[in-house]
């Protein structure tokens, strides 16, 4: 709106996923805006970034006096659910858009849907399918979770198990842990008691990055079981090493190393950053291209039209293709299942995926009619 | 309830850890009168005060106060029942005025105390009565000042106010001249002496001089159990009294 | 009142009535909502002398119970903070009964660690919504008339209960029941000698608090339209320390002063990150060595009359 | 005569804003039992704990042989051979008698043998494994003065050690008083009690306003006790 | 084969072991802090920031300086420890005259700093510190797979606790910090240079809280968050050890380190809180803790 078409990268600068969005989202908009030429429609674009400090009456109120006082016309990133949740019906209140690339929430597209709400690079339900199915084919069929003992934690295991049993896999057992708990060598024990194949953690963050640091301590991969991250980026390999972290199986929308595009995005953004870029900053590249084409072929920054103009493009640029954003704002896009590379395997640092599987958009992700999304007709 | 003993204990007993320091004491103190409670460092006094007060509960025996028993009470509802305690360190409110200290003594029996609701105002009513108080223990040019700031023996007498603010029936006075000079002895005695006209004290103190001054009747501790108990000339010559207590070259 | 109090008063709500003309009324709003929690708070440190570390719990779960019962059962937004503060009080009630036994940094512990209790329940009770909290709370009408919605409704609702509790915790402090809270911080020994059962006077000094702290919990969740972890966590108790050791401990204004100058500062440093922290744990300390009394403590004991300057919290 | 052990000139002592001594001077020759004596919050305690260095702000002088303590820290004041025994005794609960007596590092030399403590204080080796706080206030004091004997100090500074005393044990502590002397130590002795003061002192200084305003030698005593009276309000 | 409440006697052996190992933790961090509070009656928010420190310098001068797991052991309490002693000598050392509530507020600012500071350098996602080569591997203890490192903490934990006990109730030194936090005035006056054992005794605690830092980067994410969360819980087991108690601190911080670990068994839900509960308990019966000194 006004004579400037302004982006606010809201995302966590300072905590828990300031690495795999933070500053890195920041430059990864900034490098789709000079992609796109630094104007839309003669408009100069511009981006302004915050910190949401992951907690949602912090984003909400920052998301309020951007859209009320500063002219911020799409917000983009928006890792942590609860904030993303939250800020969702705001931005339809203004009629502004958001460009959602860091939470993982799939109500985003579900029971909370918002008619100007884009949910861009990944979600629950393609984690677990992805990690999930594609594990149990792999031969991973007998499953104990590790499970995160709230919300999120919940869905994750919820969903992955769903899925686990519906591609013939079995689930022997279950261990609830706190949020944010230092020493899982307990519930490892559990699960190593339990004696499946496969340990599903359904946790994140640092409490992801511990479970599987110890279980390398207990000999647990060394034992012969697996772990499957159902929410793990590749930032957080980069932290554990590969000697820690070998074997792991987890699914992802994007590897830098994949092929040459992405390989030449990594290497600008690496230029900016000094280290790779994760699925998330690159969805926010993907995702900010996307809303400035769709601003210049709409020739408005109005938000229910702009995401209606970004529903009929088809999506390509260096991680996406021929993907489209579904009715109900999900992006149809291909996931992938990579397992870390055991440290004899790697290059060098950053070298740590391999590809097992990639899994097409229709089989990720929700269908559409199951979502619960109100606005989504039939 | 007008027996002649306002208060009595039966066998009190204080154990702390295996440690006797008080052993089945049975003291009888007759209403109106000064009763002093002496002996040796650690005979047990102030022990006896915290159990008669409630601060401390006995390991065996009875309190009877007024003919009620008051052995299971609890330290305030002791104080509500008129048996009111001074400290052996002085216990004013350093921070509020010499009237407030008064008052704070004086609104209890409104019993609006637990009024959040209420302005402060409807304590001013008070200071009538506060100030009469005050008088009395001859604080009347200081009823403004802080009362932290007092001299020592100004502030025992702040202490006497207080304590009289509740019009006690009886009153527990630890070491009132503990740390004092001689001219404040004096001043804090005659208060004693003139405020104990209608009503019971208790006292400890270590100043034989005072003790035989005011004293009815004098009940010696040591290590715990009741040594001596009579006037102060039988005591005094008592000669376990003399030994455990009093010594032979008195100074 | 007396006259100088009085006045400020009069300019402070004046000043608050003209505000969201000028002001960002969100904005606006989070700072009341603070500075009613941080006057609570200070109702047990400055005038009991009892630090409470764990006062989120009541701020939060209140906001919990308010956001809930207005979601999901519809309630109006009046019964919603009526209930938030039911909530925070009957909790103040129970955490109180168990801390007030104790003193000084023991109370400050006791408090903190039950107060985390309080978090892990709401972290894994499913009606909180766990880390995505309670969402889209709908603002309704207030006794049917109001408009929530409109921000000015909104506004005006939220200064009027601020400016309720700012007098209730006034007349507290300036009552019967708070001269002997005043008795019992200077000589605690004392006051039970004279027949009062201190621990009782305590605990409903305590209740209050963590009832007002109902209040701005709930007033909080309606205005953000969100219950959140973020107002039952440890931190959010050491926030409001802090704003009220920087507005002045024991003053009557100090919280207002504080709430707003650390709302306002979260506000523009939102974007330079964990720059926050370090700021406001920068801020504690400098005031800790060198700015005791606070904002307000300092301004009375500057140029107000002799005597008014709190005597800071604690013993 | 000899040279004053310790001398005190024109000190000035405050505790925050509010001014305590106001121009203290006197001064104790080696070998003396010297008394303060004045009415309560005249700064005899004060003066104690000025030449102890456990003050805060203080302006004047305190020489004590060849140096000056005024800007010493306690610790160092300490070691020059200057021993304290407060008010309050300050017996800690946390250490039993053994250690009670035993805590002060020696000083110097020529302490005395904790042998001859105990035949001085024989209460207290009955009482060496119980807990320093569970003395009785009597033998507390006997503690408290029998655990700086030990370090080799020779100027003991004694606050008080009749307060709250039982009759018969002030009595002891006055033997103990004269034994000390007897051996040569030097003493510097706080009283209310001129009674007692008179049986052990060699000359007595009156405080009062934070200064010295009389000065009787004990000899003198007798002759001088109405003045002494008036001074102290008995 | 018999069981338990539906567990193994083997995995119950299993979990009680965990148990004491991170007892082992809670230990050595209360340790410290019972050190700190029981002389400087502060209550040493910090403490969390300087474990973190401690696991943050053997991270550092391994990746700058090359220096292995061994030297950390030994510099970071040094260096964490000169870092607590320049704390103390120009910022808590102002407040002993106040307040004891005002060390705990400098200590929580202070702690904001030094993680907010972290957090600023090296993100908050956490840093890889591998287990030394030496302590790789593990016992098959039939029951359960020993990693040779976990024995190592409890091993060292164990020493280290006791011997701090040792020589606080056991010797000299020890009376004189005794006395010390009793009346320091008068300690001083008896000659002890009380302000350097103070400082000193602050900086012993931090190292206290550096080793245990060091102790845990192997095991845990070097992060700068990692004694944040800690610090509540181990605060937790300093009230109901008693304030102040080291013998408390030391017992408490194991004993509670098995409850912990038999709750993640038999009802992990309530881990978490299953510490603050027992607190609760304990001081309804027990104000002062469990071995506090009643005040
Ligand atoms: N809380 C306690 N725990 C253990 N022993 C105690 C406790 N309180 C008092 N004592 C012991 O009980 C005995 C009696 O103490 P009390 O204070 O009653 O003596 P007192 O007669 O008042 O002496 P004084 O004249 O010195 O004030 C002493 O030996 C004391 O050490
Ligand atoms: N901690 C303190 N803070 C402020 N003023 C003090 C303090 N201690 C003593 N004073 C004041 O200093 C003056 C001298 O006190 P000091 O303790 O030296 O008297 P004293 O002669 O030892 O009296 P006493 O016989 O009561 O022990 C008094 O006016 C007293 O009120
Ligand atoms: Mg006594
Ligand atoms: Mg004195």
């Amino acid at each position: 709106s006004g004579d400037v078409v302004k982006i606010g990268v809201l995302n966590d600068q300072s905590s828990l996923y300031a690495d795999i969005t933070g500053q890195g989202s920041v430059a990864a908009a900034r490098l789709a805006v000079e992609d796109f030429g630094g104007t839309v429609n003669g408009k100069k674009i511009e981006i302004i970034f915050a910190d949401h400090q992951n907690k949602p009456d912090v984003g909400s109120n920052i998301a309020r006096q951007w859209m009320d006082r500063d002219g911020v016309d799409v917000i983009v990133d928006v890792p942590t659910s609860s904030v993303a949740l939250a800020l969702a019906p705001l931005i339809k209140e203004k009629n502004k858009v958001f460009v959602n690339s860091g939470a993982a929430t799939s109500d985003l597209t579900g029971k909370a849907c918002q008619p100007t709400t884009v949910h861009w690079t990944y979600d629950t339900i393609a984690l677990s399918k992805g990690t999930g199915g594609a594990v149990v084919k792999a031969g991973g069929d007998t499953w104990f979770f590790l499970t995160s003992d709230y919300a999120f934690g919940h869905a994750l295991e919820r969903d992955t198990s769903n899925v686990v049993t519906a591609s013939g896999g079995k689930i022997l057992g279950q261990v609830r842990h706190p949020l944010n708990t230092s020493d899982f060598s307990s519930f490892l024990l559990q699960a190593q008691a339990s004696k499946a194949k496969i340990i599903g953690l359904a946790n994140a963050g640092g409490d992801t990055i511990n479970s599987i640091k110890q279980a390398s301590e207990f000999g647990i991969v060394a034992g012969g079981q697996k772990l499957a991250g159902l929410l793990v980026f590749v930032n957080d390999i980069h932290a554990l090493g590969l000697q820690t972290a070998q074997g792991l199986q987890l699914t992802s929308a994007f590897y830098w190393d994949q092929n040459d595009e992405t390989r030449a995005f990594a290497k600008r953004f690496e230029a900016v950053m000094k280290k790779k870029p994760s699925m998330i900053q690159a969805g926010v590249y993907g995702g900010v291209t996307h809303y400035l084409k769709a601003v210049k072929e709409a020739n408005t920054d109005e938000g229910d039209k702009v995401v209606a103009q970004m529903k009929k493009m088809p999506i390509n640029d260096f991680m996406t293709k021929n993907g489209s954003v579904r009715e109900d704002g999900r992006v149809n896009r291909q996931m992938y299942l990579f397992e870390v590379k055991k440290p004899g395997e790697s290059k060098g640092p950053w070298d740590y995926y391999k590809l097992v599987r990639a899994i097409p958009g229709e089989e990720a992700f929700r269908p559409l009619k199951d979502g619960g999304c109100s606005f989504v007709k039939g | 309830m007008a027996g002649e003993f306002i208060l009595e204990t039966r066998d009190l007993t204080k154990e702390f850890k295996g440690f006797v320091a008080v052993r089945q004491v049975n003291l009888k103190v007759r209403r109106h009168t000064i009763h002093a409670l002496i002996g040796p460092n650690g005979a047990g006094k102030t022990t006896v005060f915290n159990l008669l007060t409630r601060f401390l509960t006995p390991s065996a025996g009875t309190i009877l106060y007024n003919g009620r028993d008051i052995t299971h009470a609890k330290p305030a509802s002791v104080a509500r029942g008129g048996m009111v305690r001074s400290f052996q360190i002085s216990a004013v409110f350093p921070h509020l005025s010499v009237r407030e200290n008064v008052r704070v003594a004086l609104q209890r029996p409104l019993g609006t105390s637990f009024h959040f609701w209420r302005s402060e105002r409807s304590l001013e009513g008070l200071h009538e009565r506060a100030d009469e108080l005050i008088e009395a223990v001859g604080l009347s040019e200081f009823r403004t000042a802080i009362a932290g700031e007092l001299p020592y023996g100004r502030k025992r007498a702040l202490e006497i106010a207080t304590t009289l603010a509740l019009d006690p029936e009886m009153m527990l006075l630890d070491e009132p001249m503990a740390g004092m000079g001689g001219e404040d002895i004096s001043r804090i005695a005659t208060l004693i002496e003139k405020v104990a006209k209608d009503r019971t004290v208790l006292m400890v103190e270590h100043n034989l001089s005072v003790v035989a001054w005011l004293c009815n009747t004098i009940t010696v501790l040591q290590r715990g159990e009741v040594l001596a108990e009579g006037p102060y000339e039988q005591v005094s010559k008592d000669p376990a009294v003399v030994e455990a207590y009093i010594g032979t070259g008195h100074v | 009142m007396d006259r100088g109090t009085r006045i400020t008063f009069l300019a402070m709500v004046a000043l608050l009535v003209a505000a969201p003309y000028v002001l960002y009324p969100v904005f606006l709003m989070k700072v009341l909502c603070f500075a009613l929690f941080a006057c609570a708070f200070n109702l047990l440190v400055g005038y009991v002398g009892l630090l409470s570390f764990g006062h989120a719990a009541f701020f939060g779960s209140a906001g919990y119970v308010t956001a809930y019962t207005v979601k999901m059962w519809g309630l109006p937004p009046e019964l919603g903070i009526l209930l938030g503060a039911v909530t925070g009080a009957a909790l103040g009630l129970v955490i109180g009964w168990l801390a007030i036994r104790r003193q000084g940094i023991y109370f400050a512990m006791i408090t903190l660690a039950l107060s985390q209790i309080v978090f892990f329940y709401a972290v894994q009770a499913p009606w909180t919504g766990g880390e995505d909290g309670i969402q889209s709370v709908p603002r309704g009408h207030l006794f049917g008339v109001v408009d929530l919605q409109r921000p000015l409704g909104m506004y005006y609702t939220v200064l009027a209960l601020f400016l309720a509790g700012f007098l209730l915790v006034y007349r507290i402090i300036h009552s019967p029941f708070g001269q002997v809270l005043k008795a019992i911080r200077e000589n605690e020994p004392r006051t039970v000698s004279l027949g009062y059962e201190t621990d009782r006077y305590k605990l409903l000094a305590f209740v209050l608090s963590a009832m007002l702290a109902g209040v701005a919990g709930g007033t909080k969740s309606l205005v953000f339209q969100l219950a959140s972890l973020t107002d039952v966590q440890w931190q959010m108790s050491g926030e409001v320390v802090l704003m009220t050791l920087v507005g002045g401990l024991g003053t009557i204004f100090g919280p207002v002063v504080g709430a707003a100058v650390i709302v306002t500062m979260q506000n523009y440093l939102a974007e330079f990150g964990s720059w926050v922290t370090i700021i406001q744990g920068f801020i504690f300390v400098v005031c800790v060595l060198t700015f005791r009394r606070g904002i307000v403590g300092e301004i009375m004991g500057r140029f107000g009359p002799k005597g008014a300057a709190p005597t800071g919290g604690g013993h | 005569m000899s040279e004053p052990l310790l001398t005190i000139a024109d000190l000035h002592a405050f505790y925050g804003e509010s001014h305590a001594l106001h121009g203290m001077s006197l001064d104790i020759r080696e070998g003396e039992v010297v008394t303060l004596l004045g009415r309560n919050g005249a700064g005899k305690t004060t003066t104690i704990k000025s030449i102890m260095g456990v003050m805060g702000r203080r302006t004047g002088s305190i020489r004590y042989r060849d140096q000056e303590l005024i800007r010493l820290p306690s610790n160092a004041i300490a070691r020059l051979g200057i021993a304290w025994c407060p008010e309050e005794r300050g017996i800690f609960a946390s250490l039993d008698v053994r250690e009670n007596l035993m805590l002060p590092p020696p000083i110097k030399a020529g302490g005395m043998p904790v042998e001859e403590i105990f035949a001085l204080f024989p209460n207290l080796r009955e009482r060496l494994r119980s807990q320093g706080t569970k003395l009785s206030g009597g033998e507390q004091q006997m503690l408290a003065i029998a655990r700086i004997l030990r370090t080799g100090a020779t100027l003991l500074l004694l606050d008080e050690p009749t307060e709250g005393l039982a009759p018969v044990i002030i009595q002891q502590i006055g033997r103990v008083i004269r034994t000390l002397k007897e051996r040569g130590f030097t003493i510097l002795l706080v009283e209310q009690n001129f009674r007692f003061a008179a049986t052990v002192a060699d000359r007595h200084y009156v405080v009062e306003h934070g200064r010295v305003i009389d000065m009787i030698e004990n000899s003198e005593l007798a002759q001088k006790t109405d003045r002494l009276q008036e001074y102290l309000g008995v | 084969m018999f069981e338990l409440l539906g567990i193994p006697p083997q995995a119950l052996f299993g979990q009680l072991l965990i148990g004491l190992i991170n007892g082992a933790f809670y230990a050595m961090l209360s340790l410290g802090l019972a050190v700190i509070f029981g002389l400087l009656n502060i209550i040493n928010f910090t403490h969390g920031a300087q474990y973190m420190m401690g696991a943050f310098v053997a991270y550092l001068s391994l990746t700058h300086l090359g220096l292995a797991y061994w030297w950390a052991l030994l510099l970071a309490p040094i260096a964490v420890g000169l870092f607590g002693i320049l704390l103390e000598r120009t910022m808590l050392h102002r407040l002993y005259k106040l307040d004891h509530l005002y060390g705990l507020l400098l200590t929580f600012g202070l702690a904001l700093i030094v993680e907010g500071f972290f957090r600023n350098q090296y993100g908050s996602s956490g840093l890889p510190y591998s287990i030394p080569a030496e302590l790789r591997g593990g016992y098959n203890l039939g029951f359960m797979f020993l990693p040779t490192y976990r024995a190592w903490v409890v091993v060292a934990s164990v020493i280290v606790c006791f011997g701090t006990w040792f020589v606080i109730e056991r010797t000299k030194l020890g009376a004189y910090l005794r006395a010390a936090t009793e009346n320091p005035t008068l300690v001083q006056a008896f000659g002890v240079n009380v302000p350097r054992m103070v400082t000193l005794t602050y900086g012993f605690g931090v190292a206290l809280a550096a080793f245990a830092g060091v102790m845990a980067a192997p095991i845990y994410q070097v992060s700068p968050l990692m004694g944040a969360n800690l610090i509540i819980v181990v605060f937790a087991v300093v009230v109901i050890g008693g304030m102040g108690s080291i013998l408390g601190a030391i017992v408490t911080g194991f004993g509670l380190g098995v409850i912990e670990g038999l709750t993640k068994v038999f009802y992990p839900e309530a881990s978490n809180t299953v510490i603050f509960v027992i607190m609760a308990i304990v001081l309804t019966i027990k104000p002062a803790g469990l071995f506090g000194r009643a005040t």
